[in-house]
């Protein structure tokens, strides 16, 4: 892991308040586990903290994020140049694990998708993914198909399934396949209608939350999420996380 | 390259830099980036007798040009640290500072007295910026009598080098050192961080509370350590807000014998090593054999 | 366009935005830029009974995203200002609010007394932050006793309403401002500037000393204000580092009926004019009728 | 007298650390008495506080100043790229009081030319100007010579008279004409020269001055010259000044 020089090659608004990044990398990034993430330094001086985004996808030399603008930080990077340099710490955190013997269900809901996008990309044919979106705008944001058709949904009806993307993980559930096992990134109510769903069966699930960091690198204990475990129930999501299991956070 | 070592408690330090308590983790975090013997020495977490949970999120907030934080001094406790984190620093030879706390007397007294002397623990710090329960939770380090009565007891009880860590939230930083120096302090860390609020304009509340860090603490920073270093005969030893090697020569000028670096490590995870290096350049450029020769030059 | 006016001290003010005493001059200097009844209230440089010549330069200095200053408390006395400065103030229709302040306790009250009261003159701030020097020198603000006794002296001898403007430089600024409210404060103004210190690298010396203002006193002035009007039954005035309208907002949202301004009209001389525009813009997109709903917005 | 947004037209090094800005203004400039100055909001987040630069030349939309890096503004200024915009506060102060029936003798030192070349372009063949400067690299900052050829000298003799202006002023004032009046700007230990120099015949003396400056507006009373007022000793150069009568400041 290390903390590098990019220069922005791609910053391009996908729809409405979304946008993709493609950063080039002055070295090579060191091989990610999907649901890992980067720090990244915006480039202007009002903003004082870097920014956490989950890897979208990445090559040799360059790293791509997907963005969703909900204040000055990532509104500042949304006007940031082609070409504007950037400092990119990462990857950093803990990501998914699969775990084999299961077939990997995926759920992103909205820009959720930014943290699935590259688990989807490396499970390939075994992966089905269900992703949610409010209107059939932002259906471009799962990129290109990879393969398996993803089964979509919006909340206006204008695209796929009408409804929140739980509730057609709800309705399919069962045709997924043997021994679903579920890897979802989303909104925090997202993940409380989702064990509501998998609790009967009790699938297993592992889930990337979001909190607000500092450091991004476990040094200020100020990123954390509260979990199951009594001892110390406090867990950096920068360390720890982002990618918790689902059976053992406290939503 | 330059020698940047100095004395402090009769012990050689590589170099004036440590961190600031509670701003690099347990230590082993950092070092998938460097190792933790950059350091002139590492200060721990806030440490206390049990664990703490601390508060629950948000803890950090951005404002401005510096922080906020509010972690609510999470902690694994001693039992833990030391059977869990401490062997990394034997192993990397690097010297540590414990900073601990409690939330009575008791507890400050009772922590200080469990921790066994070592030769990697050059001090402990003691963080009077803490909630005292049975004082109506305002904080020991703000009267001159509590701060000497439990500097005192505490000397009492343990024979390691004992800083006191101060709030800036106070009328007269430099009484408040010199009740702590004259109940036994070997030391004093200026400043910690400087109680904040931060409003949400679009939820209409207050967004943060918590302690100020990071650039806005400077000046403040620099004046408690110009005022308290002139005032106090044991060493001083400066934060806030420090970013870069400028920032380092300017607080040993101002008197201090050795800083620590917090927030700035949050935004550049390379800026210790990188102000190190400044530092180093620095006395080249000005033929200086020793950082010694530097300290409290400004008050001449 | 919306109305902006806010009620203080049975007065009613064209909006909340007054400037910090002593950022702007007698009040015609500016007037070369905007007149100066586009502000709610002017309130004046310190005042004292006979001229202060105030300190030698330099008496400003850059401070990262701040400033520090140590003017001296420099002004033509109190008969000067009001034969030669205040029939401005009459003549724009514009309120204003006297800063004055005193060396010791008996300065302070001949001050106070000797100012006769007048429909313009909608209140007296004393500024409790200057040296006393009966008193070795440490200012009159930092203890609520002391704070209360001159508060109560003053009292006896004016009948306009009286603000209390205080530092930040205290243990427990609630403490104060409740000091100040029982002895018979009709505001409090918070908060004053905080001391602190630049050091110069090439000269190796103490570049300056002096107040700290601007935006890093925002969060520690948003906090007392926060604090201190939640805690007292009197208007609330804040100051510290407001920059824009938004700035203005959060301070009336944090519990503040009306703001001052300083040094953001150094940096923009329109800075007022704009964040005066701002505010109106907000109430307008909010269908605000009046600023009073917004104040300690904040607290609930 | 306005806040003009400005766009950095020209920004050269004419020598060493000398450098020649020339701005243009959104609107118009008000008439410039020389010696007055404008508090120009230097391009760069790092910079707080406006820098005071004398108007060294001036057009109807344009305003030029010379100016020397000392520190960290002006050095900010000095790496301005072309087209970089500006805000650019004045005209402000107070500036020369040129006299009827004498014969002015301008006097710069070093940097000291920037707050004179306006007054001498403007008072033509009349005026006499003496120019000192460290070296003959430093020459070129007189700019084009209007009219009546100026007296220059040297520290290191490389041209002209080889020692500071006031030496040279001092070799040759009396030959300069009836009734000199001297207008002056340089650094302060010029001052107290040109003080011992004029004493005698107690000539009349017009100086500029340079104070640290906050708001450049008599707002803040920071950038005080102390003077022999008993009354009221500290005078605001922003205002009062910059430009003060020799004999009624202390130096
Ligand atoms: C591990 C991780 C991965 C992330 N990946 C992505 C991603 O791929 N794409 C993306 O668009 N966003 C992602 N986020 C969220 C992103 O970091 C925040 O949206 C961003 O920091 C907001 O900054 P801002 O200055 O624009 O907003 P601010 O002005 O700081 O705040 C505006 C709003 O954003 C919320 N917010 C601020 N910081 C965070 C944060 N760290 N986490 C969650 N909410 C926050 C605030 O609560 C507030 O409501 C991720 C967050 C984490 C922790
Ligand atoms: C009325 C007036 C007119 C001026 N005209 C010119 C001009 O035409 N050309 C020019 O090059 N300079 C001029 N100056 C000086 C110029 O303003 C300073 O050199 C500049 O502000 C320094 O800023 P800095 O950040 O580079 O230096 P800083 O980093 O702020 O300080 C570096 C050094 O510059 C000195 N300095 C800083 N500010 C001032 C100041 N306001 N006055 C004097 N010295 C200062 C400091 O004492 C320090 O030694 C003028 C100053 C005044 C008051
Ligand atoms: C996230 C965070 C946690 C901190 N925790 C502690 C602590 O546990 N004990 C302590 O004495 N100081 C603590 N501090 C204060 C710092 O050690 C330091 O004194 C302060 O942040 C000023 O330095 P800086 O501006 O370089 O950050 C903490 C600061 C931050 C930002
Ligand atoms: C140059 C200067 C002079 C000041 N003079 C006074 C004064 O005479 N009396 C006073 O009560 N406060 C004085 N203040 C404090 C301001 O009124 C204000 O409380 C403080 O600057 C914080 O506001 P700001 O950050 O908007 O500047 C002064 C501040 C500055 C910068
Ligand atoms: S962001 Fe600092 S510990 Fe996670
Ligand atoms: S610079 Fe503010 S009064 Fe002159």
């Amino acid at each position: 892991m290390h903390d590098t020089e990019g220069i922005i090659r791609e910053n391009l608004r996908l729809c409405r308040d979304f946008y993709r990044c493609k950063i080039e990398l002055a070295r090579p990034i060191d091989e990610v586990i999907p649901g890992q993430f980067i720090m990244l330094k915006v480039p202007s001086a009002e903003i004082f903290f870097r920014r956490p985004f989950s890897i979208y996808d990445y090559g040799k030399r360059t790293v791509t994020i997907l963005y969703k603008t909900v204040g000055k930080g990532t509104r500042a990077l949304a006007s940031a140049p082609r070409k504007e340099r950037v400092m990119v710490l990462g990857p950093l955190g803990h990501g998914f694990e699969v775990h084999r013997g299961y077939t990997p269900v995926l759920v992103a809901g909205g820009i959720g998708i930014a943290g699935i996008h590259l688990l989807w990309k490396q499970l390939e044919k075994k992966a089905c993914l269900f992703y949610g979106c409010s209107t059939e705008k932002e259906v471009p944001l799962l990129g290109e198909v990879i393969h398996q058709e993803p089964r979509i949904c919006t909340l206006d009806g204008s695209a796929g399934f009408c409804g929140n993307v739980i509730q057609l993980l709800e309705s399919s559930l069962s045709l997924v396949g043997e021994k679903p096992y579920v890897y979802a990134c989303g909104p925090q109510p997202m993940f409380a209608n989702l064990k509501g769903v998998l609790a009967e069966k009790r699938i297993p699930c592992q889930v990337l939350v979001e909190e607000r960091m500092a450091c991004g690198l476990g040094l200020c204990f100020g990123c954390v999420k509260k979990t199951l475990d009594d001892r110390e129930p406090y867990k950096r999501a920068c360390v720890e996380g982002p990618v918790f299991d689902l059976w053992q956070i406290s939503l | 390259m330059a020698n940047l070592s100095i004395d402090l408690f009769k012990k050689t330090l590589r170099n004036p830099v440590m961190n600031g308590s509670g701003t690099m983790g347990y230590g082993r975090e950092i070092e998938s980036l460097w190792s933790i013997d950059t350091l002139g020495a590492y200060v721990t977490k806030g440490l206390s007798l049990k664990p703490h949970h601390g508060n629950p999120p948000p803890r950090v907030w951005e404002e401005g040009q510096g922080m906020l934080n509010s972690i609510g001094l999470q902690n694994v406790g001693l039992e833990r640290f030391f059977a869990e984190y401490f062997p990394l620093f034997k192993k990397r030879n690097t010297p540590i500072v414990i900073n601990f706390f409690g939330f009575t007397d008791e507890e400050y007294i009772e922590c200080a007295a469990s921790i066994r002397p070592d030769p990697f623990i050059i001090a402990l710090e003691i963080n009077l910026s803490c909630p005292n329960v049975t004082k109506g939770g305002i904080c020991m380090g703000k009267e001159a009598q509590s701060v000497f009565s439990i500097i005192e007891r505490v000397k009492r009880r343990t024979p390691i080098p004992l800083i006191a860590k101060l709030t800036p939230e106070v009328a007269d930083i430099v009484q408040i050192a010199q009740a702590a120096v004259s109940a036994g302090a070997d030391g004093i860390t200026l400043i910690n961080t400087m109680p904040g609020v931060s409003i949400d304009l679009a939820a209409k509340r207050v967004a943060f509370r918590g302690g100020l860090s990071g650039p806005p603490l400077k000046p403040i920073a620099l004046k408690a350590v110009a005022d308290v270093s002139r005032a106090v005969h044991v060493p001083v030893i400066g934060a806030g807000g420090i970013t870069d090697h400028e920032d380092v020569i300017q607080f040993l000028m101002a008197g201090a014998q050795a800083v620590q670096v917090g927030t700035a490590t949050f935004i550049d995870p390379f800026a210790i090593p990188k102000m190190l290096a400044g530092v180093a350049r620095y006395m080249d450029e000005h033929g200086l054999a020793r950082l010694e020769s530097l300290v409290g030059a400004a008050h001449a």
